[in-house]
C-alpha cells in the first residue's frame, strides 16, 4: 500500500482535526508512518474546517496539500453543498458521510465509492456533546476503519482509548463504542 | 485629484479592500440551529434587532423583525433576548425548506 | 533665491525635508541623527514650516504615526538611526507593504552591545528586504539632493513605495560643509505635491488596507511592490537628469564611477569610502597603475545590469564593506558577486570588511587594497574575504 | 437615554463578517459606529476585529480602516490624527483606535499612554473580552483573577490591570467603563465622546462565548451579570468629574444589591478551576470589595 491520503470536512467544534489526528495515532500504533494537518483558516464554531491525514509504508516527504484523496471523510451532511467538498476524487475514493441516508440517496452514484452512517445520531444517544454540538470524530473513525480498511478497528479503539487518557473513564468507554457501533452501523452499496 | 483605481482584487498593487457583505461568505452554512419569528406573539420592541452581533436582522414596513438566513449564523441572541418569547430555535437540519435568504432591506445607496 | 548655507549633514537632511514641504513629521530622537529632529522642530514652531510634527515615544510608534499621516494621503517625514531602524523594524516592512511612500533619512550607526555611536552600515544592511527604496550618500549636497529625489522617486505612481538615504555617522551627519539649498517654490516644479495614487483613508471613498488575504491573493501584492522596484529602476535615472536639467547637479544615478574606462582592477565602496577612494585611484594613477573606483549610490533596485557593465573591461573588483553578515560576507560584495554570476564576466571579486564600528578608512588604506586586487586579477581568483586592519 | 427606536438604521458593520456567532465584540461595535456615523476612521491593531473584518477582497466594516501592527494603535492614530489637523478636518472627522485587552493592557500600552499625554484628538477603545481571543485564547493582562487561558491552565494567578483608572490618570478630557451588554448605554457614550476633543478613552467589556466558555446566545446575559455581580464596575469621568454609570449607579447607591459573584462565575467554563478553590473565590470577592470602594473614593459617593 503505496501512500493512502484522506481529507476530513467538517465544522468548527465538530472535532475534524482532532479525528485526523486520531486516525494518526492508529496508524502509528500499527507501525505505518503518517503525517496530520489542518487546513489553517480563521476556524470559527459553525464554519467549514477542513483537515489532512496521510498513511504509508515509507516515511512521508510529501508536504503539500492533498488533490486526489483515497479518501474524503464528511462529517456533516450540509458541507455537501459545498463544491470543493468532492474535488479530485474518483470512482475509487472512498466517500464516507455522516447522513441519515443511505448511500444511493446521495447524488454521488459511480463518482465514487460512496459509504453512509448516521454519526450524529450515535453521538446524541451516546451524549458525544460540547456545546450543544455533536461531536462524531472519533465516531467517524469507526466507519473510516470499516470502509478503507486502512487500520483496524481494535487500533482506533486503542488510539482513542490513549488520546482521551486524561478524560473520566465514561468519557473513553463512550467514545469507544461509538466508533464500533459506527464501524458495524456503515452502510456501503 | 486621481481617482482611487477599483482594480479587480488580482491587479491590485495594493492591500485595500471595498465593505460589502459577506466579507466570510455565507455564514448562514454555519447554523446548526435556525431562529424563527412568530409574528403572532412579536411585540415589535426591536430589541433582536438591537443585540443581533451580525446585524442580519432588519425591521420590516409592520415593525417586525425579519431574519437575513443567507447571513445569520443562529447564534440565537436574538431567541434569548426576546421578552415575548417570540423568537423559537429549531435544528437547522430539520428546518423545512434550505434557507432562501430574503436580502437584507438596502440600507444604504451602494 | 537658491541659497549657500554652511551645515551638517543631518542639517543638509532637515532642510531637505523642510524644501519638500511635509504635511506630518513623526519622529524621535537618537544619537547621531539628533540634529534632525532639533532643526524639524525648529522649522515647525517657527514657522517657516507648516507641518504637524509628532513627538512620539518610540522608533516603532514613529514609523507607525507616519503610516497613519501617510495613509490620509500626506507626504510623511521622519529620521533615525542604528537601534532606533532596528526597532522600528517591523514597520518598515509595513510601510513597505502598504504602499506608503514615507521618506527617511537613517545616519548609519553602529548596533551595539556595546554602545558605538560611529558609523557602520549594517544597521540599515539588516533592512534589505523591507520594501524601502536605499540610496547612500557620500556628501552633504548628496544628502540634500537625494532627499527630494527620493520624495520624487517614492510618491511616482508607478513606484508608490517608502525610501531611505542613508549618511554615514559623524563623517557626514556632524561635518559642516557649504551645501546650496532652495525654498519648496523653486523646486515645486521638480518635486509636485504628492497625488496619492492606490489609495487613501477617506470617508466619502470608504475602504480598507490590510485585512487578511489568504494564499489565493498574497503573492500577487507581493509581486506587485517588486514591480515597483522595477518602475523605480527606470524612474532614478530620469528623475536625475531632470534634477540635473534644473539644479545642475548629479550624482552618478546607480553608481558613480572614477576613471574606470580603462581601469583593470576596481574598488567598490559605499558612503563617504566611495568618494575617498577616488583619491586612491589618482595615487595609483599617478604611478601608472590602471585603477579605477566605483561608488554604489542605490543598493535597492539593486544595479544589477551597471555592475555587469562596470566587470566588462575590468581583470578584478576589490570591495569595501562597512558591514559584516557574521558567517558570511560583507553586503555589498556578497550581492556584486551576485549580479555578476547572472552575467558573463566572472572576474574575481576580492572583499574587505573595514571600518566597523566608525574605525577610520583612508585612502591610504584603499590603495592597500587595490594593490591586492591586482594580485587577484593575476592568479585569477579572489580568495577569502579579508579584515582590513583587525587587531589580532 | 437614547431608545431602541432612535438609533439610527444605518450600519457600519456588515452582516457575513467573521466573528464567532454571539460575538460580543461585534455587538460593541455596530453601536459605538452607529453613533459615530460615517465620518469616522478606524485604526484596528492585531485584535479579533483583524479578522473579523473577513477576507480580501472584501472587508465588513463599512468605513475607512488602517489595520496596523500589534504595539502601534495608539501611534498610528496619532498620525492619522495629525494629518487629520493638517488638512483642518480633525473636527469633522472622528479617529478611533479599536483594540482589544491584549493591544491595550500589554503591547500597546506604550504607544497609547504617548498618544494620551500628547494630548492626541483620537477616541481609543478598549473592546476587553478579556484575554488574547483571536489566537485562542491566552491570558492577558485583562484576565481575571482565577480563570482559566491556555497559557494559564490552572486559572490566572493575578489580578486584571485598573486601565480605566490609569487612563484617568493621563489627565485626559474623558474616559468611560461600559459593556456591550448595554447597547443603548454604548450608543449614548460614544455620541458623547464624539464631540469631545482630545484624547478619549472607552473600555467596554465584550462577552466572549468561546473564550470565556459559555454558550453563543448568553453573551448577553454574562455582560450584564458581570455588572449586576459588581465584577465589572461601569463608571465614566468628564473632567474630574467622576461618574458611576447605569446599573453600577444603582449599585454605589445601594438602590439596588450586588448579585453573588457566583451568579457571574459559575455559568463561565473559564471559571471552571476558579469554582474548585474556595479561597480562590474569597480572594476574588475581596478584590471587588476593593474596587467598589476605590471607585465610590473616587466618585465621592
Amino acid at each position: 500500500m503505496h501512500l493512502f491520503e484522506i481529507r476530513f470536512h467538517g465544522r468548527g467544534g465538530q472535532g475534524g482535526v482532532t479525528g485526523a489526528k486520531l486516525l494518526g495515532n492508529a496508524a502509528m500504533l500499527e507501525k505505518k508512518h503518517f503525517q496530520v494537518f489542518p487546513h489553517y483558516g480563521a476556524e470559527r464554531r459553525g464554519a467549514p474546517v477542513v483537515a489532512f491525514a496521510r498513511i504509508g509504508d515509507e516515511p512521508i516527504r510529501v508536504h503539500s496539500y492533498i488533490y486526489q484523496p483515497q479518501a474524503v471523510v464528511i462529517l456533516d451532511e450540509t458541507l455537501l453543498e459545498i463544491p470543493s467538498i468532492t474535488e479530485g476524487i474518483d470512482e475509487n475514493t472512498y466517500v464516507i458521510v455522516n447522513t441519515p441516508k443511505r448511500p444511493s440517496e446521495l447524488n454521488l452514484k459511480g463518482k465514487a465509492k460512496v459509504a453512509t452512517v448516521d454519526a450524529t445520531k450515535i453521538a446524541l444517544d451516546a451524549g458525544i456533546l460540547v456545546g450543544g454540538i455533536a461531536v462524531v470524530n472519533t465516531i467517524m473513525l469507526g466507519a473510516v476503519a470499516r470502509a478503507t480498511g486502512i487500520v483496524s478497528i481494535e487500533s482506533v479503539k486503542r488510539a482513542i482509548q490513549e488520546g482521551f487518557a486524561d478524560m473520566p473513564e465514561k468519557v473513553v468507554t463512550t467514545n469507544i463504542q461509538a466508533a464500533q457501533r459506527a464501524y458495524d452501523e456503515l452502510i456501503m452499496e | 485629484m486621481t481617482p482611487m483605481q477599483r482594480k479587480p482584487p488580482e491587479k491590485r498593487q495594493t492591500c485595500i479592500t471595498y465593505p460589502a457583505p459577506g466579507s466570510m461568505g455565507h455564514t448562514g452554512d454555519w447554523r446548526i440551529f435556525r431562529p424563527v419569528v412568530d409574528r403572532t406573539k412579536c411585540t415589535g420592541c426591536q430589541m433582536c434587532w438591537m443585540y443581533c452581533p451580525d446585524a442580519a436582522i432588519t425591521i420590516d414596513d409592520e415593525g417586525k423583525p425579519v431574519i437575513n438566513l443567507e447571513y445569520c449564523k443562529g447564534c440565537m441572541i436574538c431567541a434569548e433576548n426576546c421578552p415575548a418569547k417570540a423568537i423559537n430555535q429549531i435544528r437547522e437540519t430539520e428546518a423545512a425548506q434550505p434557507p432562501q435568504p430574503k436580502p437584507a432591506a438596502k440600507r444604504r445607496k451602494e | 533665491m537658491p541659497k549657500t548655507i554652511s551645515v551638517t549633514g543631518n542639517l543638509a537632511a532637515a532642510y531637505a525635508a523642510k524644501t519638500a514641504n511635509p504635511a506630518v513629521i513623526a519622529a524621535y530622537p537618537i544619537t547621531p541623527q539628533t540634529e534632525i529632529v532639533e532643526k524639524m522642530a525648529d522649522f515647525v514652531e517657527s514657522g517657516e514650516l507648516k507641518a504637524e510634527y509628532v513627538r512620539v515615544e518610540s522608533e516603532h510608534s514613529a514609523m507607525a504615526a507616519c503610516i497613519g499621516a501617510s495613509a490620509l494621503g500626506l507626504r510623511t517625514f521622519t529620521a533615525t538611526s542604528s537601534h532606533g531602524l532596528a526597532l522600528m523594524h517591523e514597520m518598515l516592512h509595513w510601510a513597505g507593504r502598504a504602499r506608503l511612500p514615507v521618506v527617511m533619512p537613517v545616519v548609519n550607526r553602529a548596533l551595539g552591545p556595546p554602545w558605538n555611536i560611529w558609523v557602520d552600515h549594517t544597521d540599515s544592511m539588516a533592512t534589505r528586504d523591507t520594501g524601502w527604496i536605499q540610496f547612500y550618500a557620500a556628501n552633504n549636497q548628496e544628502v540634500y539632493d537625494t532627499v527630494l529625489e527620493l520624495f520624487r522617486l517614492c510618491e511616482d505612481p508607478e513606484v508608490v513605495l517608502p525610501g531611505m538615504v542613508c549618511l554615514d555617522a559623524f563623517i557626514l551627519s556632524h561635518t559642516s560643509t557649504a551645501i546650496v539649498v532652495y525654498d519648496h517654490d523653486e523646486i515645486s516644479g521638480f518635486l509636485p505635491a504628492y497625488q496619492p495614487g492606490h489609495w487613501k483613508l477617506d470617508p466619502d471613498d470608504p475602504m480598507a488596507n490590510g485585512n487578511i488575504a489568504g494564499p489565493e491573493y498574497y503573492y500577487e501584492l507581493s509581486y506587485a511592490i517588486h514591480e515597483g522596484f522595477e518602475a523605480a529602476r527606470k524612474l532614478i535615472p530620469i528623475i536625475e537628469q531632470d534634477f540635473y536639467k534644473r539644479f545642475g547637479r548629479r550624482h552618478g544615478g546607480f553608481i558613480n564611477a572614477y576613471r574606470c574606462n580603462d581601469a583593470e582592477v576596481i574598488l567598490l565602496a559605499m558612503g563617504t569610502m566611495g568618494e575617498e577612494a577616488q583619491l586612491a585611484v589618482e595615487h595609483l594613477r599617478d604611478q601608472g597603475v590602471a585603477a579605477g573606483s566605483a561608488r554604489l549610490r542605490v543598493f535597492r533596485p539593486f544595479p544589477v545590469k551597471e555592475v555587469q557593465a562596470l566587470a566588462a573591461k575590468a581583470k578584478a573588483f576589490v570591495v569595501v564593506d562597512r558591514s559584516l553578515s557574521y558567517g558570511h560576507a560583507g553586503a555589498a560584495a556578497t550581492e556584486i558577486r551576485s549580479a555578476l554570476y547572472r552575467g558573463t564576466h566572472h572576474i574575481p571579486v576580492l572583499g574587505f570588511v573595514a571600518g566597523l564600528g566608525g574605525r577610520d578608512v583612508r585612502y591610504t588604506d584603499m590603495i592597500t587594497m587595490i594593490q591586492a586586487g591586482f594580485k587577484a586579477a593575476d592568479k585569477g581568483e579572489a580568495g577569502a574575504d579579508q579584515f582590513y586592519g583587525l587587531k589580532r | 437615554m437614547v431608545t431602541i427606536k432612535e438609533m439610527p438604521r444605518e450600519e457600519y458593520i456588515e452582516c457575513g463578517h467573521a466573528a464567532c456567532a454571539g460575538c460580543g465584540a461585534t455587538i460593541g461595535i455596530r453601536h459605538a459606529l452607529k453613533a459615530l456615523g460615517k465620518d469616522t476612521i478606524l485604526v484596528v491593531p492585531a485584535c479579533c476585529t483583524s479578522v473579523i473584518q473577513g477576507l480580501y477582497p472584501l472587508n465588513a466594516l463599512h468605513l475607512p480602516v488602517l489595520n496596523v501592527a500589534f504595539m502601534t494603535a495608539g501611534a498610528s492614530a496619532s498620525g492619522v490624527a495629525a494629518g487629520l489637523r493638517y488638512l483642518g478636518k480633525d473636527k469633522e472627522i472622528t479617529v478611533m483606535a479599536w483594540a482589544g485587552d491584549g493591544g491595550t493592557y500589554d503591547i500597546g500600552i506604550q504607544a497609547l499612554s504617548g498618544a494620551a499625554e500628547r494630548k492626541t484628538n483620537f477616541i481609543y477603545t478598549c473592546y476587553n473580552n478579556q484575554a488574547y481571543g483571536n489566537t485562542g485564547l491566552q491570558r492577558s493582562g485583562a484576565t481575571p483573577f482565577g480563570a482559566y487561558t491556555t497559557t494559564t491552565p490552572t486559572g490566572k494567578r493575578e489580578f486584571p490591570k485598573p486601565m480605566g483608572r490609569i487612563m484617568a490618570e493621563h489627565d485626559i478630557p474623558y474616559v468611560a467603563v461600559i459593556c456591550a451588554s448595554y447597547p443603548r448605554l454604548v450608543f449614548d457614550t460614544y455620541r458623547k465622546a464624539r464631540d469631545i476633543v482630545g484624547t478619549r478613552y472607552i473600555e467596554m467589556l465584550t462577552p466572549c462565548p468561546t473564550g470565556w466558555r459559555f454558550p453563543g446566545s448568553k453573551s448577553i446575559e454574562m455582560g450584564r451579570l458581570a455588572v449586576e455581580t459588581g465584577a465589572w464596575i461601569m463608571w465614566e469621568k468628564q473632567g474630574e468629574d467622576w461618574r458611576f454609570l447605569d446599573r453600577s449607579k444603582l449599585i454605589a447607591e445601594g438602590k439596588v444589591a450586588r448579585r453573588p459573584l457566583m451568579d457571574y462565575l459559575k455559568p463561565q467554563g473559564q471559571f471552571y478551576t476558579l469554582l474548585r478553590d474556595p479561597a480562590m473565590i474569597e480572594q476574588f470577592e475581596r478584590w471587588v470589595d476593593r474596587e467598589w470602594d476605590v471607585m465610590k473614593r473616587r466618585v465621592g459617593c
